[in-house]
């Protein structure tokens, strides 16, 4: 195996006369930079930040850092409205930028809650790709000093019956109990619709909602020289690593390395220990800043706690513990094993801090130091594999004004109204219709799903499936709680993305203010196909000013949320889907209004036209 | 009427939290020397007729498209002697 | 002087604060138990939650049954401290053969959460004394391996002794065999139970409030004693 | 390294719902002639050290007291040659 260290590639780049050769080509340094997903431009752009060619495993870095999924790069300029539109809101305490929104519900509590999508992952492998999807969004809940108290999953699947519906659905809503449930959240809500649009890309989307006391939120920033950073939970193996292996070949012999599983495999135990022993150790003020770790790994993990905090951070690559022993560098940074967490500790606090962890049966490791430098170096049996500014991987990543433009069908597709269908022309056709309409999957009764969910766990649940909106109680004594609620109708979208993005967040607002419950605050998933579609970037575009401007005038911010892309087959792609969730607090949950009639004799007002 | 066994084993690659837990448990319960546990699934299949070339591939097509998951895990089919 | 009532922690334990809850509504002290320590510190009876405890890996409740505090609440349990294992609580009793029989995956294959109802066919036994022989009731019940079996000797036993102390009205969500949800020790003063009435406590949360006389039973018991 | 393999099988008389609904699905996915099937576990465990009778004597009880309930379950125990 040979190494490609720090100093290695300095000197390369002294020899080669790169910098007057014009643009870079493919094979100037021998990187395989495109089969990593970079542009030529966005590869140039590492040369010139670090001044010289990368290393395989910064390559590595920069790579899953600048990928769509991560950096956000075509979407960012889209989703600085929700800041710049953002109703002044006094109730929000951490906004957008964060591993999720946090909002102050009173007495001293604040809740933090957010949507992600796990879409991709659960098309290849639904059981796990949707339980990493609830393993995902839970860590990220934590890691802002929450305890997670509730899950929720809205879910689009193809036509209800193609065969590849039976496939996905089943372990969807399999991975989704079998994780959340042995996690011990409730379910207290979601969403289950049918259209042949998502055969191929059926959305998976998971919501988690965490409470904690003002004084417990967490960030996600590496401070104070000489704080150590603690890599805990589980082993890191050669999970979710795909485009990366390219380079981890390159650095073994002939034989090549074992084939590496794109497909990661969750394992809830091993989660639920995370969360009891990062609580407890929250709750002794034993942490600094921490981090969850998700897509990109360590690289994530790493980049974002330096580029947030102040000085610089070194990194011993070596000491993380492995599952796979032949991990080469560039893989362990990459690497996406689930349930691991990466902690900024004071040098007087990690005893204690591993003294919990061992109670949790949880592995602990210091793996690093913040230092007072800039850089963050990361080094590999004493070799310096990493010496890079952290922003430019975290947080200085390419940004795409992707052009956009409204599809020609779009002026056909409005014209179609509702008017030229055929209407029921007699009580027999009626009769057929209604009965279309009720025997409609997407309008059946959803418990043959969520039965498979349990609803009751941590006892605070006060309303779940089929309620328009969740509610849970988060304190026992004063009654107080919160209500969520998400909601997305693609084929509204399709036909005006502007106005569909507003309907989606007035129902789900609808819903919350239903129950009794008083709208805070936003968050969404927005699931898009391409966005080098010039089409599917104007859906996007249109959606997102939509729900910006909506949020506005209901004075609810947009905390934070997720964009997915890609969600398409070929040419073809998904509806335009932005799933949005209303989160909501009440004073006093034995005051809810749940849906149907509780009592004979009631009176039934209809508000609005 | 003869018995095939398809055994199926996650990947090696592939992490396997129970086989973890199970290792983990047994120092505690006095069995030491035990360095890696992997736990898999055992089907026994009772075939009606002769176990014959072309009964064995449809047994293999059965386990590679149903039986196993092979993105995730591998198998293997034979016949046990009764 | 408080009766006092241990709820164990195990590593992915879920429904150890719910139980907690159920005994301190119930008029008790609950006190929290963790699954490495021998002592079971004096308590008066012992509940063992709901959960994934040891993310029920190899079989529900096997990997807990060899927890240090299970060796301590053995013998108890043998010497009549009241044992109530809710859920995975009772498959940990099963696998510790202070009961007997099994809980295996539910016949259908899926987890399941639903309402219960359950009818109380035991009401001597140390959980079940505040409830009437024959009495009906309503519970959450949520498990993926739910199915009680025994060998049919095991099960005549347990009917000829009264031991099944509740069964599964209208539905068997299971498959367990005799639509046993329930059964106890010989002595009455273990018992294990499917369904989850620490999550029938309040009007609030839970569908209704009958899951509260297994944790007042208990209590009187104590009391009485 | 040496590794063992312990099988673990419900007893005949235990009803097996998974194998049940695996058998049930073979015939719908055109898999005909599978008179009956069971679902079991499979452990593979690497020992260190040689797996002499006395190693085996150890891994016979850990499979009699941990790795299967003897209650409903029945187990074999063997070395496999790699
Ligand atoms: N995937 C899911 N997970 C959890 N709850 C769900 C899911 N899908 C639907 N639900 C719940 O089932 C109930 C009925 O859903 P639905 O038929 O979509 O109602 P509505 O049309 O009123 O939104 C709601 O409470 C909803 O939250």
């Amino acid at each position: 195996m040979t190494l490609d260290t720090v100093d290695k590639a300095k000197d390369d780049s002294k020899d080669g006369a790169w910098l007057q050769d014009g643009p870079v080509g493919a094979h100037t340094f021998g990187q395989p930079y495109a089969e990593l997903g970079l542009k030529d431009d966005e590869y140039q752009r590492i040369v010139t930040i670090l001044d010289r060619r990368p290393t395989s495993s910064e390559l590595a870095m920069y790579s899953v850092m600048w990928s769509e999924h991560c950096s956000y790069k075509s979407s960012k300029v889209h989703l600085r409205q929700f800041g710049e539109k953002a109703p002044a809101s006094d109730a929000m305490l951490v906004g957008i930028g964060e591993n999720a929104g946090v909002v102050d519900v009173g007495q001293g509590y604040a809740v933090t809650f957010k949507v992600e999508s796990h879409n991709h992952p659960s098309y290849v492998e639904p059981y796990q790709g949707a339980a990493t999807g609830i393993g995902g969004i839970v860590r990220d809940i934590l890691a802002m000093g929450a305890r997670p108290v509730a899950v929720m999953d809205p879910l689009r699947f193809g036509a209800a019956d193609h065969p590849d519906t039976r496939r996905v659905l089943p372990g969807v809503v399999a991975g989704i109990g079998g994780y959340g449930n042995c996690l011990g959240l409730p379910n207290i809500g979601g969403e289950v619709v049918f259209d042949p649009c998502y055969q191929g890309n059926p959305l998976v989307n998971a919501l988690c909602v965490g409470v904690m006391k003002h004084e417990d939120i967490h960030l996600a920033k590496a401070s104070g020289t000489g704080n150590l950073v603690i890599l805990y939970g589980a082993r890191t193996g050669g999970d979710g690593i795909g485009g990366v292996s390219v380079l981890a070949s390159e650095t073994f012999d002939a034989d090549g390395p074992a084939k590496r599983p794109a497909v990661q495999v969750g394992d809830p135990f091993q989660e639920k220990l995370l969360i009891e022993c990062t609580l407890e150790v929250f709750a002794e003020d034993l942490v600094t800043g921490i981090q969850d770790l998700g897509g990109a790994g360590l690289s994530c993990a790493t980049s974002e706690l330096a580029s947030a905090g102040s000085g610089g951070m070194r990194v011993d690559l070596d000491k993380v513990p492995l599952r796979d022993a032949t991990l080469a560098p560039e893989e362990i940074l990459m690497s996406e094993s689930q349930e691991r967490m990466c902690a900024i500790v004071e040098p007087a606090k990690v005893e204690r801090f591993l003294e919990i962890c061992a109670k949790w049966d949880v592995i602990a490791t210091v793996i690093g130091e913040v230092t007072d430098g800039d850089r963050l170096e990361i080094f590999w049996h004493d070799e310096q594999i990493v010496d890079v500014p952290p922003r430019t991987v975290a947080h200085e990543g390419p940004v795409y004004e992707r052009p956009f433009a409204r599809p020609d069908w779009q002026d056909a597709l409005q014209a179609d109204g509702a008017e030229s269908l055929p209407r029921p022309a007699n009580a027999e056709e009626l009769r057929a219709t209604l009965l279309r309409v009720v025997g409609s999957p997407n309008l059946a009764d959803k418990s043959w799903i969520t039965d498979q969910y349990d609803r009751y766990v941590l006892g605070n649940t006060v309303l779940a499936q089929p309620e328009d909106a969740g509610m849970v109680r988060v304190d026992e004594d004063t009654n107080l709680g919160v209500a969520v609620s998400t909601d997305g109708n693609g084929r509204f979208c399709k036909l005006d993305p502007y106005a569909g993005a507003q309907l989606a967040l007035a129902e789900a607002y609808r819903n919350v203010a239903t129950t009794g419950a008083r709208p805070l605050a936003v968050t969404d998933c927005l699931n898009f196909g391409s966005p080098e579609d010039p089409g599917v970037m104007w859906q996007f575009a249109e959606a997102t000013k939509g729900l910006a401007d909506a949020c506005q005038v209901l004075g609810t911010p947009v905390t934070g949320g997720n964009v997915s892309f890609y969600n398409q087959t070929g040419e073809v792609a998904i509806h335009p889907t932005p799933v949005v969730g209303v989160l909501g607090v009440i004073d006093d949950v034995t005051r809810r209004t749940p849906i149907g009639f509780r009592e004979e004799g009631q009176i039934i007002l209809l508000l609005g036209d | 009427m003869a018995r095939v066994v398809v055994d199926v084993m996650l990947k090696p690659e592939i992490l396997d939290p129970q086989g973890q837990a199970v290792q983990r448990a047994l120092p505690r319960l006095g069995f030491a020397g035990i360095s890696d546990v992997r736990q898999g699934k055992r089907f026994e299949l009772e075939v009606e007729g002769p176990v014959d070339d072309a009964a064995l591939a449809r047994i293999r097509e059965a386990a590679e498209t149903f039986l196993a998951n092979t993105v995730i895990e591998d198998f293997t089919v034979r016949v046990e002697d009764q | 002087m408080t009766t006092r009532i241990g709820v164990v922690t195990f590593p992915g334990s879920l429904d150890d604060r719910d139980a907690q809850r159920a005994v301190r509504l119930a008029g008790a002290e609950p006190v929290a138990l963790w699954h490495g320590d021998k002592d079971l510190r004096g308590v008066d009876g012992v509940v063992l939650p709901g959960g994934f405890s040891y993310g029920d890996y190899l079989r529900c409740g096997a990997i807990a049954r060899f927890s240090p505090v299970m060796e301590a609440l053995i013998a108890e349990a043998k010497a009549g401290l009241p044992v109530l294992g809710i859920c995975n609580g009772f498959q940990i009793l099963c696998e510790s053969h202070l009961l007997p029989g099994a809980l295996t995956r539910n016949d259908h294959l899926h987890f399941i959460c639903r309402d219960q109802k359950l009818r109380i066919e035991n009401a001597d036994t140390a959980w079940t004394g505040d409830f009437a022989q024959g009495q009906e009731i309503v519970v959450p019940l949520k498990n993926g391996e739910g199915g009680y079996v025994a060998d049919e000797r095991t099960l005549d036993m347990l009917e000829a002794e009264g031991r099944v102390i509740a069964r599964y009205l209208d539905v068997n969500p299971n498959g367990s065999r005799r639509d046993i949800a329930g059964i106890t020790n010989e002595a009455g003063n273990v018992v294990g139970l499917m369904p989850h009435p620490e999550h029938a406590v309040e009007p609030l949360t839970g569908p209704t409030t009958d899951g509260l006389g297994f944790f007042t039973s208990v209590l009187k018991k104590l009391v009485d004693a």
